[in-house]
């Protein structure tokens, strides 16, 4: 029963036409390279994937917009992609923007066996209309409710065979939440080890989440906004 | 004579009190950091799971894997702490930042905000922000008074769609310092030189400006 | 003859699969690690907030930061993860635990079980068992077929407060291997010497007993 | 602004009769001893003390039972205690037993900020009792709200003077939630370590959390269930 496969493509096998995916990353910082050119390379289509953000044109989802594989983005925050902009005022695409908290806590709640909760994000704006409010302590919340995922796409730094995932820097982002989150989970790790090189005191994902895990290659790692210090 | 963005952020960086949880929104708020008052320790949050944000790194420590959330190479601080996007909205929610500041296009009197979307142009996500509104006890608006057509952006009522209601209870924009209560924009100080009829007229919500209004001390 | 808790926990541990997560409760089942057949490799889950559990320390081992739900000292595998009671509960919650077994007082027909309370005594607790039952798919109960009474704890209804209610498929008891649906016991295998008149004595809930049924294999 | 003191004494001298504790802990492992000890000394009464057990007759929370300083549990199991077992039969202390997955969720919705969620554990049972019901999915779940809490009171293994905290072992149980849920947070350590000292990526509680931090003395870290292979 080894959760260990050769590499992206055999990981996407089997993602079918129309399902829904949750791909890890904020911005291009700790998203699945690997499992996205093997999605692109898949050509599955009418996908939904919730992801914060939509890449940029030519990295990250912006790979699968231009292959028009993606039928709706459940998002935050999609501002950098003149493809995704363009399909969106086309109606090709749809789009279901979503608080960046309540778009966390739906993720989590989705692996944490949680239905519905309550979040005070959105509450008198249009994130609120078709949703129940209620009042808690005097204060306005809305219900807000789990996912429907079939898969979840995370990139961790390092994994071990058992799918014991540990990230690196701001890349943990969404993707611990994901991998708890998908109904299959497949993780891409820099550096994939085995069972016991990884502190059980300091795992962020325990391997009973991730289904399938394999080690990525050739990251690229893009940076959206190169800031310095100069000396 | 009306304050430009970086007086902006220099005067709201004079609210910051030793100890307090920050986080500051794109924009002019990123440029309060460069104001920090001396003897005063902050420390900022960035809500994709960063606290204690450091400034941007030399040339040689840069790292795709540590951006703040306007996607730009950070660093990290002695004592920071890294933490996924539940995690980091959780401290959000619960109250945990003492101060949150962040831009707008337009303030209501009663405290609405609007600040995400423009009917007919593309819209690019409320990201955190709908968070931020909903939970900080303690916000700032940083933005300028009227847009680029000249118009206030201090009204009786948002015409864009809301980010939050109710919820903004300060604002600095480059004429003045306001407090916002009892449905209304109260002047506690001028930017220097400007008189409260400049300031009136600029606003197209109630404004209340009693006794003696200070300059600003920047 | 009638099964001992060792050849109960043995007829269980035939169930498990090769990769399985499992959380083991308190009592008979915990003897189910003893019996795991070969070539499979099970993960244990201790809902204190440590998955892949181990055999119990060498004395020069024990720690006490490092128990099981059962306040034993225990250890970690290569491959173990410990987290909080949260994330914990969380993998219940959401089914990543392939199969649960615990013990019970009494097991309805309809699948109802109560194992945490008896009118009129001190009640410890439900601890975790109402959300193992409530979230796990596939649990097995491993009990007497009776009580100390010789009372059955098969019924028709269960008499005592419940843990949850239409959520246990499977029984193993000293007398035998049952399976609910149908509002109904169904007897799968017998324990070895038992025959069926025996089980229709002691089981008030209705019992099935279609075919020929099998003697056990332990 | 440190967030340092001495010791217990100080740390606590503020909390008043008839407050809400959280006390971190799973039976007796990774319980707040010093604090606990501090509670006794400094006679508080009437509190309301949210742990999941209830310690034993000596050690834990039963040092506070002997005392009479606890009003009301609220816990999973507490079976573990003569004393408890004593005064909730004459009526002296109230209980409030709440399934351990509740307890844990309803204490992190707290830290959380989410007022209420739905969660199936205790459906169709007396835990539902006067509890709103909802059906999702086709499978039912009963509305929990968060707490009200005025202190928490954990146990970590480090911590640096910023409040970061990060735990050993199976220690940490309950102790990061309530770390996140208490309207002050009073957090004693093992080890009181420089900002710096902790790795960023490794830690289990930011110090935006913690409010009081102090290095812990004489831990007993006794164990209930001494359980052993011999060789």
């Amino acid at each position: 029963m080894s959760k260990v496969v050769d590499n992206a493509n055999q990981a996407v096998a089997q993602i079918k036409d129309g399902m829904t995916l949750m791909l890890g990353g904020f911005g291009l910082c700790g998203i699945p390279e690997n499992s996205i050119q093997a999605l692109v390379k898949l050509g599955v289509k009418n996908l939904t994937c919730i992801s914060n953000n939509a890449g940029v044109d030519d990295f990250g989802i912006g790979l699968m917009l231009q292959t028009k594989q993606v039928k709706k983005m459940i998002s935050s925050y999609v501002g950098e992609n003149a493809e995704f902009e363009r399909q969106l005022l086309s109606g090709e695409l749809e789009v279901d923007l979503i608080p960046q908290g309540t778009l966390a806590e739906r993720i989590r709640a989705t692996g944490a066996g949680i239905p519905a909760f309550y979040t005070p994000a959105g509450f008198g704006t249009e994130v609120q209309q078709g949703k129940e409010t209620r009042m808690f302590n005097g204060k306005n919340y809305i219900l807000e409710s789990a996912f429907n995922s079939d898969y979840a796409l995370v990139k961790a730094w390092k994994g071990d065979t058992d799918g014991n995932l540990v990230f690196k820097g701001t890349a943990r982002n969404f993707n611990p939440m994901m991998a708890m989150a998908g109904k299959i989970t497949i993780a891409e790790v820099e550096e994939l080890l085995e069972p016991g090189e990884l502190n059980p005191n300091f795992i962020h994902v325990p391997g009973i989440f991730v289904n399938t895990i394999f080690k990525g290659t050739n990251y690229e790692k893009r940076i959206e906004q190169r800031t310095v210090t100069t000396k | 004579m009306a304050l430009d963005k970086f007086q902006i952020a220099q005067r709201i960086a004079k609210e910051l009190k030793d100890g307090y949880y920050v986080n500051l929104g794109i924009g002019i708020p990123t440029l309060i950091a460069n104001y920090i008052p001396e003897g005063v320790n902050v420390t900022l949050q960035s809500e994709n799971g960063l606290l204690g944000m450091g400034p941007f790194p030399y040339e040689e420590e840069v790292d795709a894997d540590l951006i703040n959330a306007g996607k730009q190479t950070v660093t990290t601080l002695d004592g920071s702490s890294i933490f996924d996007s539940a995690m980091s909205f959780a401290m959000i929610r619960s109250g945990r930042i003492d101060l949150t500041v962040l831009g707008a296009m337009e303030i209501a009197q009663n405290g609405d905000i609007a600040n995400w979307k423009i009917p007919g142009k593309m819209v690019k996500g409320m990201g955190g922000a709908m968070d931020l509104v909903a939970s900080a006890e303690n916000i700032i608006v940083a933005m300028r008074h009227t847009n680029k057509h000249g118009k206030s952006k201090l009204l009786k009522e948002c015409t864009l769609p809301l980010t939050g209601t109710a919820c903004i209870k300060r604002v600095v924009t480059d004429l003045g310092y306001f407090e916002i209560k009892e449905n209304a924009f109260h002047l506690l100080e001028r930017a220097p030189g400007v008189n409260i009829e400049d300031i009136q007229k600029a606003t197209e919500g109630t404004l209340v400006a009693e006794g003696d209004i200070p300059e600003m001390q920047i």
